[in-house]
C-alpha cells in the first residue's frame, strides 16, 4: 500500500467519499447532490493527491485522469440520480469514458466491442424499458416519479458499507499488484505469428527480407512448427529457409523484424478466444440463446395485477384524483386474461 | 439349565432346605441360643399368604358366596394351631430360628459388617410366639365375626376384604417372627398396606379415602424413622439380625472396640425406631389417624386398630428392649414412657367429649396404648406385653361389640340415638360382651384388664428416683387416666346398651336395608311378601345375600352406583333392629371368654403371671443391670409409703369405681334398679349435658379432638401443597423458563438477523456487501 | 503499436510514456471504485431497473480491472473474459427487464420493496 | 448372536413397511420385538455358558462380535454383553418392546405402518446402547433413540405434542453433544498418547483414569451433562414432563422405561469409570441435586391434576433416588441404582400403561375429570394400586429393594462410620444425613401416589360427559366421536384380556423381584463390584497424593 499511495490520506478520501455519495442520494427533502457531488470530487482529488504524495515521480498521465475522472462522475450520478432516464445515461457516459480507459490500456476492440454492444445495444434496450415502465408524465414532474424514485434506502449504511469494501479491496489490490510479477509463460502477445506464415511472409517480402521468392519460412524440426519465436525481450527470431533444395537457412533478429508483424488487438483476442476458450464461445453463446427464450417467453406472459397491488393503484389514482377515470382494469390488465395470469 | 434355575431361584426351596441347616448350625455360634425349628413352623406365615392368593383367585373366578371367609376361618383357625403346637414345642426352651432363604444378601469384602444379609427367616422366642399366640388367635375369630358381616358385599368386594385380611395377618407375621430388622420393616410396611386397604374398603365413601390416606402417609413418617434405624443398626452393629445384634449387645463391646455404654449407637438407634413406633401405634402427633382409621369395617377395626396391629409400637420396643436398656441413662425409655403418659390422657380426654362410639373406642385405643408405652418407658416391658395381649382380646370384644351395634342399627354410632340396646331382642350376648369388655377397659377388680393395668402402675410407682425421668409423675398421670378410662367406658355403656330402649337407625344404606319395612307390617313379612332373600336372625345363619329376586343388585361393587336407593323415610317406614348372627355371636361369645380367661393368666406360672414368664425367658426380658432396681421387692419407689406392688391392687380399684360412679351419675341410671329397662327417661339422660356446659369451651374442643387434625391441617399439610404450588411454578416459570431462555436464545438470534431477511432485495445486497466488507477488513487486519 | 515494444516496461513499471504512467493499481483503484458505487447505487436505489443498471456498473468495473489484467500480462484472457461478462450483461438485460415489465404490469410499480412475498 | 438381537426389530420393520395389509402390521411389529426377547431368553437360560465365569468388565464374552467399522479412526462396530448391567437392561428393553406393541393394538389406529415401524427402529437402537462396547457406536444409538421417539411423540402425542417432541429432542440431543465431546476428547488424549486411534469403551476408560484429576473433572462434567439431561438430573428434568404427558402410550412406557435408563447407564459405564477421581470429588453435589430432585419433584407431584404428568414428575423423584444410589459409590448404592433402572421400568412403565388403558376410554388424563374408577374397573384399579404401590416402594414388591439400598448405600458412605471403626460403613463422601433427607422423599413419594391412586380409583365415581350414560357392563359405543380415529368400540368396561396380558407380567415380574431380588442382583453384582473397584482404587490413590502432599508440606513446615 505504501508503495502505491499514502494510506491515510486513502481512507480519508473513502470516508469523505462515502460522506459525498451519502449526501448525493436522493431523498425526501431536497436532495443535496451538488454538495454530495463536491464532496465526492473532493473525495477523489483526495486520492489523487494521496496517489501523488506516496510516488510523486509515477504520476499518471492526464488522459487517465480525465477518463476515470468521468466514469466514476458518471457513474456517482447515475446512482445518485432520481429519474430513471438520466441514470441510464449517466452510464452510457461511464462507458464511453471507461472505453477510453480500455483504449490507454490497448484494447480497442474491447472499446469498441463495448461501445456497440452496451452504449448502443443494452442501454437502448433500458431506455426503452424504463420509458415503458414509468408512469405517463403529467403536468406535475415530481409526481410522476415514484417514490421508490425519489427515495434512497439507507444510503448511510450502504455508503459506508460500500466504502468499507472500496477501501479493503483497494488495499489488498495495491498489495497484491505490487508483488503481481509478469510471467513471461503466459505473455502471448505475438505468439501465435507461426499459425498465420502467408502474412508473415508478406510483411517479410513487403520488408524485403526475403532473398528471393524460393524462400519461404523454415520448419522447425523438433516440433513441426514453423521456427517463428517472438520474445517479450525482443531478442527473439525467425527462420527463413530456401525452397530450392539447398535446405539453406537464414535466421532474421527479432528487431530486424517489420514494424507490421505483430498481432493486432482484436487478432490476439480472436486467437485467444478460439485458440484457448473456444468452450467460453459456446457457453456464451447457448447464455445468448437462453436469455433470448426466456426473454421472449417472460414478455409473452400474461399477467395480471395482483389484488392487493390493485388496490394500492386504486388508491394511488384516486389520491390523485384520476381513479374515476381509469376505473378498476389497469393499463396492462385487460380484461379476460384473468384466467390465464400466472397466478 | 441348572445354573439358571439357581439363578431364577426355582430351586430355592431346594437350596433352602439344604442350607437351612448349615445356617443353624452356624447360627449359635454367632448369635447364640438359636435351634433349627421345625420346617412346619413356616406354616404360621405361609396359611394366610395362602389365603391372600386364594381369595385372588376367588375374586378372579368370580366366587359369590363365603368361601373367601369360610377359606379364611380355617386357613387362620389352623395358622394358630400351628403357633400353639410351635408354642408346646418350643415353651420353656431357648428361641428357635427358620430361614426360608436369603431376601436380600450383598457383600462388598469378607470383614465384619460389609455382607449385608437380610433373610427370610424367622425366629421363634418367647415374645415373638406371645404375639403370635393372639395375633393368629384373635384374626380367626374376627375372620369368622366378619364372615357375617361383611356378607352384605358378598362377591368380589367380599374377596378384596378377606383377601387383605390374609395379607394382614401375613405381614403381620413377618413382622412379629422375622428374624431381621428388615423383615420387620416388611411386615411393617405390608401392615400398613393392608390396614390402608381396609380402612379404604368402601373406597366410595371419600371420607374412608382420606382415613387410608392419612393412615397411610402418617405411618410413612414413622416408618422413615424406623429405617433410617434400621441402617443405624446395620452400621453400628454390622448386622440386623437380632440374635447377632444382642449377641453384641450382651457382650457390651461394640464390633468397632468401643463400649456400648458409650457409644451415641445406645440412645440414637432407639430413638430412631421409637419414632417408628410411634407411627404405626399412634403415639404422641403421630396419633390422628387412628380415629380416622375407623372409617375401616368394624371388624378391621378390632384386629387391626385396635388388638394387633397397632401394637406393633410395642412389639418393636419390645424386641429390640436390649438396646432400648443399655443406654444407662434411659434416655428414649423416659420419651418413651412420657408420651405413653401424655397420649394416654390426652385420648382420654377426648374420649369423654365425644359421642361417637367407634371412635370412642378408637381414642381408647390409643390411650391404652399410651399405657403399653409408658409401661415399656418405666421398665416394665411385662406390664406393657401383658397389657398389650389382656387389651387384645377385651378391646376386640368391646369393637365386635360395637360393630353387632352398628351392624343392627343401620351404622348409627352416635351414643346420643342409642339407648337400652343391651336389652333389645337378639342383642343379649352383645349386651353381656359389652359389659364385659367394659369392666376389663375399667380396670374393674379381678379382670384381665385389671391386672395388666396394675402392673404398670404399680412398676411405675416402684420405680426409684431418677432412673427414668419422672416416672412418678407418669404414675399419677396414668393413675388420673385410668379414672377416666373407666369414667367414658361406661358412659358409653350406660348410654348405649343400658336405659329405656330407645333408637334412630342410621343412614348406612347398605345396613339399612337389613331392618327396613314400611309401616304396619312386620319385618318377617314384608320379606315373606317380597321374597327378599334377607336372611333374618339366626334361621338364616349368614344369609344375607341380595344377589336374586329383587330388582336392585347391590351385591357387588361394581353396581352399587347403578342401584339408587330411597332414603329411609321414618313416616311410612319402620326400623327394625337386626341383631347379630350365628357367626357374630360366636365370634362375640369367644372373644367374650378369652377376655375374661385372660385374668386367669395372671396366676398362672411364676410371680407375675405367664405373660411375666414369657418375657422373661424373651430378649426383653430386663437385664440383671437395670432390673436389680426395677420391678420386683427391690422396688425402691413407694406409694405414700406403701409398696406399690401391693397397694396398687386397691387403688386401681378404687380409681376405676370412682370413675363408673361419676359415669353412673351422669349417665347412668337412677337407682339400683335404674340398671333395668325403663327406669330412666330419655329426659334424664341431659344429667350430664347440663354438666358440660360448665366446662364451656373446653368441651368443644375436646369434642374437636383439640383441633388437631385442623392444626396439622394448617402447619404441616398446607404450607407443603402451598409449596408445592410454589415450587412447581417455580419448576414451570423458574427451571423451565430458564431452558426455555436457552431455546429463547438462538431465536432471539434469529429475530435480531430477521430484520435484515425483510424479503427486500436491498436489504440481502446490502447485508451481503456488508458482510463481504466486513470479512475483508478482518481479512487485512488480519493479515498486516 | 508494437506491444513488445512496450512490454517489459509495462509488465514491471509505470505505462509508457506516451500513454502515461498509470500503474496496475490505479486500473484497479478506479475498478474498484466503480465497484463500490454499483453496490451502493444498488443497495440503496429501489427502482428496480436502476438497480439491475447498478449490476452494470458492477459489471463493468469488472470489465476494467480485466482489461488492466490482460495489459498487464501481455496476453488476452482478460479481454475474453470482458467478452464473456458482457455476453452475460446482454442476457441479464433481455432477462432482467423482461421480468421487470412482467413484474411492472403485475404491480405497476417498480419499487423492489413491493415484492417481499418472501418475507420470513 | 447380539447382532441378531440388534438387527431382528429391524427385519421386522421390513416387514412392517412391505406387509400387503394394514392389519398385519402390528403382528409383524409383534414377532419383531418377539425375536429379541427370544434371544434373550435362551441367553439368560445359557447364562452361563456364554458369560463365562465371570462377568467383569473388560473380559469379552463369547458373544463378543468385532466388526472393523473405520479402520482408518479406529472405529470399530465392538458389541457385547459382558456386564450384568447391560444384560438386566436389554431383558428389560426385550421385555417392554413386545408389551408396548401389544398396549397399542387400539390405541394406534391411524398410520400403523409408520408407528410400528419407529417402534422397532427405536427398540433396535436401546438394545443397541447397552451392547455397544465403542463410545462411537455407543453414541450412534444413544443418539438414534431420540429419533424414533421424536416421531412418535409428534405424531402420536396429545394436543401439545410438537413443541413437547422438539423439547425434547433439543434439550437431551444438546447434552449428549456435550458429552460427545467429552468421549472424543478421552478418544483424543488416548490416541495422541498411543499414536493410535480407538473408541474401544475398555480401552479409553483404562486411558481416562490415568489423566489428572483436573482434566477428569471436564470429562466429567461433559459426560455427565450429557447423561444427566437424560436420566433427569434435577435442574435438567424439565423436559420430562411435557414429554411424557404428550407422548403416546407406548412412548411413555419406553420413555420412563428404557430411555431414561441410558441416561444412568451412561453414568453408570462411562461417566464414573472414565473420571472416577471427578466423581468422587462431585459425588456430594450430585447426591444434593438428587435430593432436591426426590424432594421437589415429589412435591410437584402433589399438585397435578394430570396424571400423567404427574407420573412423570414422580420418574423424576424415582430417578433422584438412583442417581443417590449411584453416587454412593458403593456396593450398596450402586446395586440399588442398578436394580433401580430395572425396577422403575417395570413399575413406572406398568403404571403408564394403566393410565393409557384409562385413556383410551375416557380420552382425558385430568384428575378433575375422572375419579373413582375403582366402581367401574376393578381390575384395572387393582393392577393400579399394585404398581402404584411397587413404586412407592412398598416392601415385597421390587421398588423397595432398589429404594433401600440406594438409601443405605447413601447413608453408609461417609467418613463418619470409618472415623468411629464401625463395621457397616464403607468409604464415601456422603452419610446418614444424605439419605435422612432423601428418606423424607419416601413419605412425599407416599403422599402423592396415594394422592394420585386416591383421586383415579377410589372415592365416587367421576366420568366426563358422555361417558356416565353408558351402563355398566355395556360396551362404549359413541358418545366421544369428537377424536379421530375412535374405534374402540371393542373396548370392554374394564381392562380386556389383551390389557390384562401386558399388565400381569409386569406385575409378575415386580412381585418376583420384590421377594426374590437374588437372581438380579447376582446377575449385575459382578459389573457393580467392577464399577466401585474403580472408584475404590482411585479414591486411595486420591488419598496417597494427599498424604504425599502433606508429607510434603510437613516436611516444608518442618524446615
Amino acid at each position: 500500500m505504501h508503495s502505491m499511495m499514502s494510506p491515510i490520506l486513502f481512507y480519508a478520501a473513502c470516508a469523505i467519499g462515502a460522506l459525498g455519495v451519502a449526501l448525493a442520494m436522493p431523498r425526501r427533502a431536497v436532495s443535496p447532490y451538488l454538495i454530495g457531488a463536491i464532496v465526492g470530487a473532493a473525495a477523489l482529488g483526495l486520492a489523487l493527491i494521496g496517489l501523488a504524495v506516496a510516488k510523486p515521480d509515477a504520476l499518471p498521465n492526464f488522459h487517465f485522469y480525465i477518463f476515470s475522472a468521468i466514469a466514476l462522475g458518471a457513474a456517482l450520478r447515475c446512482i445518485t440520480h432520481a429519474r430513471p432516464i438520466y441514470s441510464a445515461l449517466y452510464f452510457v457516459l461511464t462507458i464511453l469514458a471507461s472505453t477510453g480507459l480500455y483504449l490507454i490500456l490497448a484494447a480497442e476492440f474491447m472499446a469498441f466491442a463495448l461501445i456497440i454492444v452496451y452504449a448502443g445495444a443494452i442501454l437502448i434496450t433500458y431506455l426503452f424499458v424504463i420509458m415503458l415502465a414509468s408512469e405517463g408524465p403529467t403536468e406535475e414532474v415530481a409526481e410522476a416519479m415514484g417514490e421508490y424514485d425519489r427515495v434512497a434506502r439507507e444510503p448511510w449504511t450502504a455508503s459506508i458499507a460500500g466504502f468499507v469494501l472500496i477501501a479493503a479491496l483497494s488495499t489488498m489490490f495495491a498489495a497484491g499488484s505490487s508483488n503481481l510479477k509478469l510471467n513471461p509463460e503466459l505473455a502471448v502477445a505475438d505468439r501465435h505469428l507461426d499459425v498465420m506464415p502467408k502474412r508473415v511472409l508478406a510483411e517479410l517480402r513487403e520488408a524485403k527480407l526475403l532473398p528471393d521468392d524460393s524462400w519461404g519460412l523454415a520448419i522447425n524440426g523438433t516440433n513441426g512448427r514453423y521456427d517463428i519465436n517472438p520474445r517479450l525481450d525482443g531478442q527473439g527470431s525467425l527462420t527463413i529457409a530456401s525452397n530450392n533444395g539447398t535446405g539453406e537457412r537464414q535466421l532474421i533478429a527479432q528487431k530486424d523484424w517489420p514494424k507490421g508483424l505483430s498481432l493486432s488487438n482484436t487478432e490476439g483476442v480472436a486467437f485467444s478466444l478460439i485458440d484457448a476458450h473456444p468452450g467460453a464461445i459456446e457457453i456464451a453463446g447457448v447464455i445468448l440463446l437462453m436469455s433470448m427464450l426466456g426473454a421472449v417467453i417472460l414478455s409473452r406472459k400474461k399477467v395480471e395485477m395482483d389484488e392487493e397491488a390493485l388496490r394500492q393503484a386504486i388508491a394511488r389514482e384516486r389520491s390523485a384524483e384520476r381513479g374515476d377515470e381509469l376505473g378498476i382494469e389497469g393499463p396492462y390488465a385487460t380484461p379476460g386474461v384473468g384466467q390465464g395470469g400466472a397466478a | 439349565m441348572l445354573h439358571l434355575l439357581e439363578l431364577l431361584g426355582s430351586s430355592a426351596l431346594a437350596t433352602t432346605l439344604a442350607s437351612t441347616d448349615a445356617a443353624l448350625a452356624s447360627a449359635p455360634a454367632a448369635g447364640g441360643g438359636v435351634i433349627a425349628a421345625p420346617m412346619w413352623a413356616s406354616l404360621i406365615v405361609a396359611l394366610p399368604l395362602l389365603g391372600a392368593v386364594l381369595s385372588t383367585l376367588m375374586a378372579v373366578m368370580g366366587v359369590r358366596t363365603k368361601l373367601p371367609a369360610l377359606m379364611t376361618v380355617g386357613l387362620l383357625a389352623a395358622s394358630f394351631v400351628t403357633t400353639l403346637a410351635l408354642f408346646l414345642q418350643l415353651q420353656g426352651g431357648p428361641a428357635a430360628g427358620l430361614k426360608l432363604y436369603d431376601w436380600i444378601s450383598l457383600s462388598w469384602g469378607s470383614g465384619a459388617g460389609q455382607t449385608f444379609t437380610a433373610s427370610f427367616g424367622f425366629d421363634f422366642d418367647h415374645l415373638t410366639l406371645l404375639w403370635m399366640l393372639f395375633v393368629t388367635g384373635l384374626s380367626a375369630i374376627i375372620a369368622l365375626y366378619a364372615s357375617e358381616y361383611m356378607s352384605h358385599d358378598v362377591g368380589p368386594g367380599y374377596c378384596r376384604f378377606f383377601f387383605a385380611f390374609n395379607l394382614f395377618v401375613f405381614s403381620m407375621a413377618c413382622l412379629v417372627m422375622g428374624d431381621n430388622l428388615l423383615l420387620l420393616f416388611l411386615g411393617w410396611e405390608g401392615v400398613g398396606l393392608c390396614s390402608y386397604l381396609l380402612i379404604g374398603y368402601f373406597y366410595r365413601k371419600p371420607a374412608a379415602v382420606a382415613a387410608a390416606k392419612k393412615a397411610f402417609i402418617v405411618n410413612r413418617i414413622g416408618d422413615l424413622g424406623l429405617l433410617l434405624g434400621i441402617l443405624s443398626t446395620f452400621a453400628v452393629f454390622g448386622t440386623i439380625e437380632y440374635t447377632k445384634i444382642f449377641a453384641i449387645i450382651e457382650s457390651g463391646v461394640l464390633p468397632n472396640g468401643q463400649k456400648l455404654a458409650e457409644h451415641w449407637a445406645n440412645w440414637v438407634i432407639p430413638a430412631l425406631l421409637t419414632c417408628g413406633a410411634f407411627g404405626k401405634s399412634a403415639q404422641l402427633f403421630f396419633y390422628v389417624w387412628l380415629p380416622d382409621a375407623m372409617e375401616g369395617p368394624t371388624p378391621v377395626s378390632a384386629l387391626i386398630h385396635a388388638a394387633t396391629m397397632v401394637t406393633a409400637g410395642v412389639f418393636l420396643i419390645a424386641r429390640m428392649y436390649p438396646l432400648f436398656v443399655s443406654d444407662p441413662h434411659l434416655i428414649v425409655l423416659s420419651v418413651v414412657a412420657w408420651a405413653g403418659a401424655i397420649t394416654a390422657i390426652w385420648a382420654a380426654t377426648i374420649e369423654m367429649a365425644i359421642f361417637d362410639i367407634k371412635r370412642v373406642m378408637g381414642y381408647s385405643t390409643i390411650s391404652q396404648l399410651g399405657f403399653m408405652f409408658a409401661g415399656l418407658g418405666i421398665l416394665s416391658p411385662v406390664g406393657a406385653s401383658f397389657h398389650t395381649f389382656t387389651h387384645a382380646f377385651f378391646k376386640a370384644t368391646l369393637f365386635l361389640g360395637v360393630g353387632a351395634v352398628m351392624h343392627g342399627f343401620g351404622g348409627q354410632l352416635d351414643l346420643r340415638r342409642l339407648s337400652g340396646v343391651a336389652w333389645m331382642r337378639g342383642f343379649g350376648l352383645v349386651g353381656i360382651a359389652m359389659l364385659i369388655g367394659s369392666i376389663n377397659l375399667s380396670g374393674v377388680p379381678f379382670t384381665a384388664g385389671y391386672f395388666s393395668k396394675d402392673i404398670i402402675l404399680a412398676d411405675a410407682f416402684a420405680l426409684p428416683h431418677g432412673q427414668i425421668w419422672g416416672s412418678t409423675a407418669v404414675a399419677w398421670i396414668l393413675l388420673i387416666t385410668a379414672g377416666m378410662t373407666a369414667y367414658y367406658t361406661f358412659r358409653t355403656y350406660f348410654r348405649v346398651y343400658a336405659g329405656p330402649k330407645e333408637f334412630v337407625p342410621g343412614d348406612d344404606a347398605e345396613l339399612l336395608e337389613l331392618g327396613r319395612h314400611p309401616k304396619g307390617v312386620s319385618i318377617e313379612e314384608w320379606h315373606k311378601q317380597h321374597g327378599h332373600g334377607h336372611g333374618h336372625g339366626h334361621s338364616h345363619g349368614h344369609g344375607h345375600g341380595h344377589d336374586h329376586g329383587h330388582g336392585h343388585d347391590h351385591g357387588h361393587g361394581a353396581d352399587k352406583t347403578a342401584t339408587q336407593r330411597v332414603d329411609f323415610d321414618p313416616t311410612t317406614e319402620e326400623f327394625d333392629p337386626h341383631p347379630p348372627g350365628a357367626a357374630m355371636k360366636i365370634a362375640i361369645a369367644v372373644a367374650m371368654v378369652l377376655a375374661i380367661a385372660a385374668a386367669s393368666l395372671y396366676f398362672i406360672g411364676p410371680k407375675g403371671g405367664w405373660v411375666a414368664g414369657m418375657i422373661a425367658q424373651s430378649s426383653a426380658a430386663l437385664p440383671e443391670s437395670v432390673a436389680t432396681h426395677a420391678g420386683g421387692d427391690h422396688a425402691h419407689g413407694t406409694f405414700f409409703g406403701f409398696d406399690p406392688h401391693k397397694v396398687m391392687y386397691y387403688v386401681s380399684a378404687i380409681v376405676g369405681f370412682i370413675g363408673i360412679l361419676i359415669a353412673a351419675v351422669l349417665h347412668g341410671p337412677r337407682g339400683w334398679q335404674g340398671l333395668f329397662v325403663g327406669s330412666r327417661t330419655q329426659a334424664e339422660k341431659s344429667r350430664a349435658d347440663a354438666f358440660v356446659t360448665l366446662f364451656g369451651p373446653i368441651t368443644t374442643a375436646a369434642r374437636n379432638k383439640w383441633y388437631v387434625d385442623e392444626i396439622y391441617d394448617w402447619t404441616i399439610r398446607t404450607p407443603l401443597l402451598v409449596l408445592g404450588h410454589i415450587l412447581h411454578f417455580a419448576d414451570k416459570l423458574g427451571v423451565d423458563g430458564l431452558v426455555n431462555l436457552a431455546g429463547q436464545i438462538p431465536r432471539g438470534l434469529g429475530r435480531a438477523f430477521q430484520t435484515g431477511q425483510r424479503g427486500v432485495l436491498n436489504g440481502y445486497a446490502l447485508s451481503m456487501a456488508a458482510g463481504i466488507a466486513v470479512l475483508a477488513m478482518i481479512a487485512l487486519l488480519a493479515s498486516t | 503499436m508494437n506491444l513488445l515494444s512496450i512490454a517489459p516496461t509495462l509488465a514491471q513499471g509505470p505505462m509508457p510514456t506516451e500513454m502515461g504512467g498509470a500503474t496496475l493499481f490505479h486500473y484497479l483503484l478506479v475498478s474498484a471504485i466503480m465497484f463500490g458505487l454499483g453496490l451502493i447505487g444498488f443497495v440503496t436505489r429501489r427502482n428496480l431497473i436502476i438497480m439491475f443498471l447498478c449490476t452494470e456498473l458492477m459489471f463493468q468495473a469488472a470489465g476494467i480491472a480485466l482489461i488492466a489484467f490482460s495489459r498487464f500480462h501481455l496476453n488476452h484472457t482478460g479481454e475474453t473474459f470482458v467478452i464473456f461478462v458482457l455476453t452475460v450483461a446482454a442476457a441479464e438485460a433481455a432477462l432482467a427487464l423482461a421480468l421487470v415489465v412482467l413484474l411492472f404490469r403485475r404491480k405497476e410499480t417498480l419499487d423492489a420493496s413491493s415484492w417481499q412475498d418472501l418475507k420470513g | 448372536m447380539l447382532l441378531a438381537l440388534i438387527f431382528s426389530p429391524l427385519l421386522a420393520l421390513l416387514g412392517v413397511v412391505f406387509a400387503p395389509r394394514k392389519s398385519q402390521v402390528k403382528h409383524i411389529a409383534l414377532a419383531g420385538m418377539l425375536l429379541p426377547l427370544a434371544i434373550v431368553s435362551y441367553l439368560l437360560l445359557n447364562y452361563s455358558s456364554w458369560s463365562g465365569t465371570t462377568a467383569s468388565s473388560g473380559r469379552a464374552t463369547e458373544l463378543a462380535v468385532s466388526l472393523n467399522w473405520f479402520p482408518d479412526i479406529g472405529l470399530k462396530l465392538v458389541l457385547d454383553l459382558n456386564s450384568g448391567v447391560s444384560v438386566a437392561l436389554v431383558a428389560l428393553t426385550a421385555l417392554l418392546g413386545p408389551l408396548c406393541v401389544i398396549g397399542s393394538h387400539t390405541a394406534i389406529t391411524t398410520r400403523v405402518r409408520t408407528y410400528y415401524g419407529w417402534l422397532l427402529v427405536l427398540q433396535s437402537a436401546m438394545l443397541g446402547v447397552f451392547c455397544a462396547r465403542d463410545v462411537i457406536l455407543f453414541y450412534i444409538f444413544f443418539e438414534f433413540t431420540l429419533v424414533p421417539m421424536f416421531v412418535l411423540i409428534s405424531l402420536y402425542g396429545s394436543t401439545n405434542r410438537k413443541a413437547a417432541a422438539i423439547k425434547f429432542f433439543l434439550y437431551t440431543f444438546t447434552g449428549s453433544v456435550i458429552a460427545l465431546a467429552g468421549l472424543v476428547y478421552v478418544a483424543f488424549v488416548n490416541a495422541k498418547g498411543t499414536g493410535e486411534w480407538t473408541f474401544a469403551l475398555d480401552t479409553l476408560t483404562q486411558a481416562s483414569q490415568r489423566l489428572p484429576a483436573g482434566t477428569q473433572a471436564w470429562i466429567f462434567a461433559a459426560l455427565l451433562l450429557g447423561f444427566a439431561v437424560k436420566v433427569p438430573l434435577f435442574p435438567l428434568h424439565t423436559w420430562l414432563p411435557l414429554a411424557h404427558t404428550e407422548a403416546p402410550t407406548a412412548g411413555s412406557v419406553i420413555l420412563a422405561g428404557v430411555l431414561l435408563k441410558l441416561g444412568t447407564y451412561g453414568i453408570l459405564v462411562v461417566a464414573i469409570p472414565f473420571a472416577p477421581l471427578a466423581a468422587i470429588a462431585f459425588a456430594p453435589w450430585l447426591a444434593v441435586l438428587s435430593i432436591c430432585g426426590i424432594l421437589i419433584a415429589g412435591l410437584i407431584c402433589w399438585t397435578q391434576t394430570d396424571i400423567k404428568k404427574l407420573v412423570a414428575y414422580s420418574s423424576v423423584a424415582h430417578l433422584g433416588f438412583c442417581m443417590l444410589g449411584m453416587f454412593a459409590m458403593n456396593v450398596a448404592g450402586v446395586q440399588g441404582s442398578v436394580l433401580y433402572m430395572i425396577n422403575h421400568g417395570l413399575s413406572t412403565g406398568a403404571l403408564f400403561f394403566c393410565i393409557g388403558m384409562m385413556y383410551e376410554r375416557y380420552h382425558t388424563r385430568s384428575l378433575k375429570e375422572v375419579g373413582g374408577l375403582a366402581a367401574k374397573m376393578p381390575i384395572w384399579a387393582c393392577f393400579m394400586v399394585f404398581f402404584a404401590m411397587a413404586s412407592v416402594g412398598l416392601p415385597g414388591l421390587n421398588g423397595f429393594i432398589s429404594e433401600f439400598l440406594c438409601v443405605m448405600g447413601a447413608f453408609q458412605a461417609g467418613d463418619l462410620w470409618a472415623a468411629q471403626g464401625l463395621p457397616g460403613g464403607t468409604a464415601g463422601n456422603l452419610g446418614p444425613y444424605f439419605a435422612a433427607v432423601a428418606g423424607t422423599g419416601m413419605i412425599i413419594a407416599a403422599i402423592y401416589t396415594l394422592y394420585m391412586v386416591g383421586a383415579i380409583c377410589f372415592g365416587p365415581l367421576k366420568e366426563p360427559a358422555g361417558h356416565a350414560d353408558h351402563g355398566h357392563g355395556s360396551a362404549h359405543g359413541g358418545g366421544h366421536g369428537s377424536h379421530a380415529g375412535d374405534d374402540h368400540g371393542s373396548l370392554p368396561t374394564d381392562l380386556s384380556a389383551r390389557e390384562i396380558g401386558v399388565l400381569l407380567p409386569l406385575a409378575a415380574l415386580c412381585l418376583f423381584l420384590g421377594l426374590r431380588p437374588a437372581p438380579l442382583m447376582n446377575l449385575v453384582d459382578p459389573a457393580v463390584k467392577d464399577t466401585v473397584a474403580i472408584v475404590e482404587k482411585a479414591r486411595t490413590q486420591a488419598k496417597a497424593t494427599a498424604a504425599a502432599a502433606d508429607d510434603n508440606t510437613s516436611a516444608l513446615t518442618a524446615r
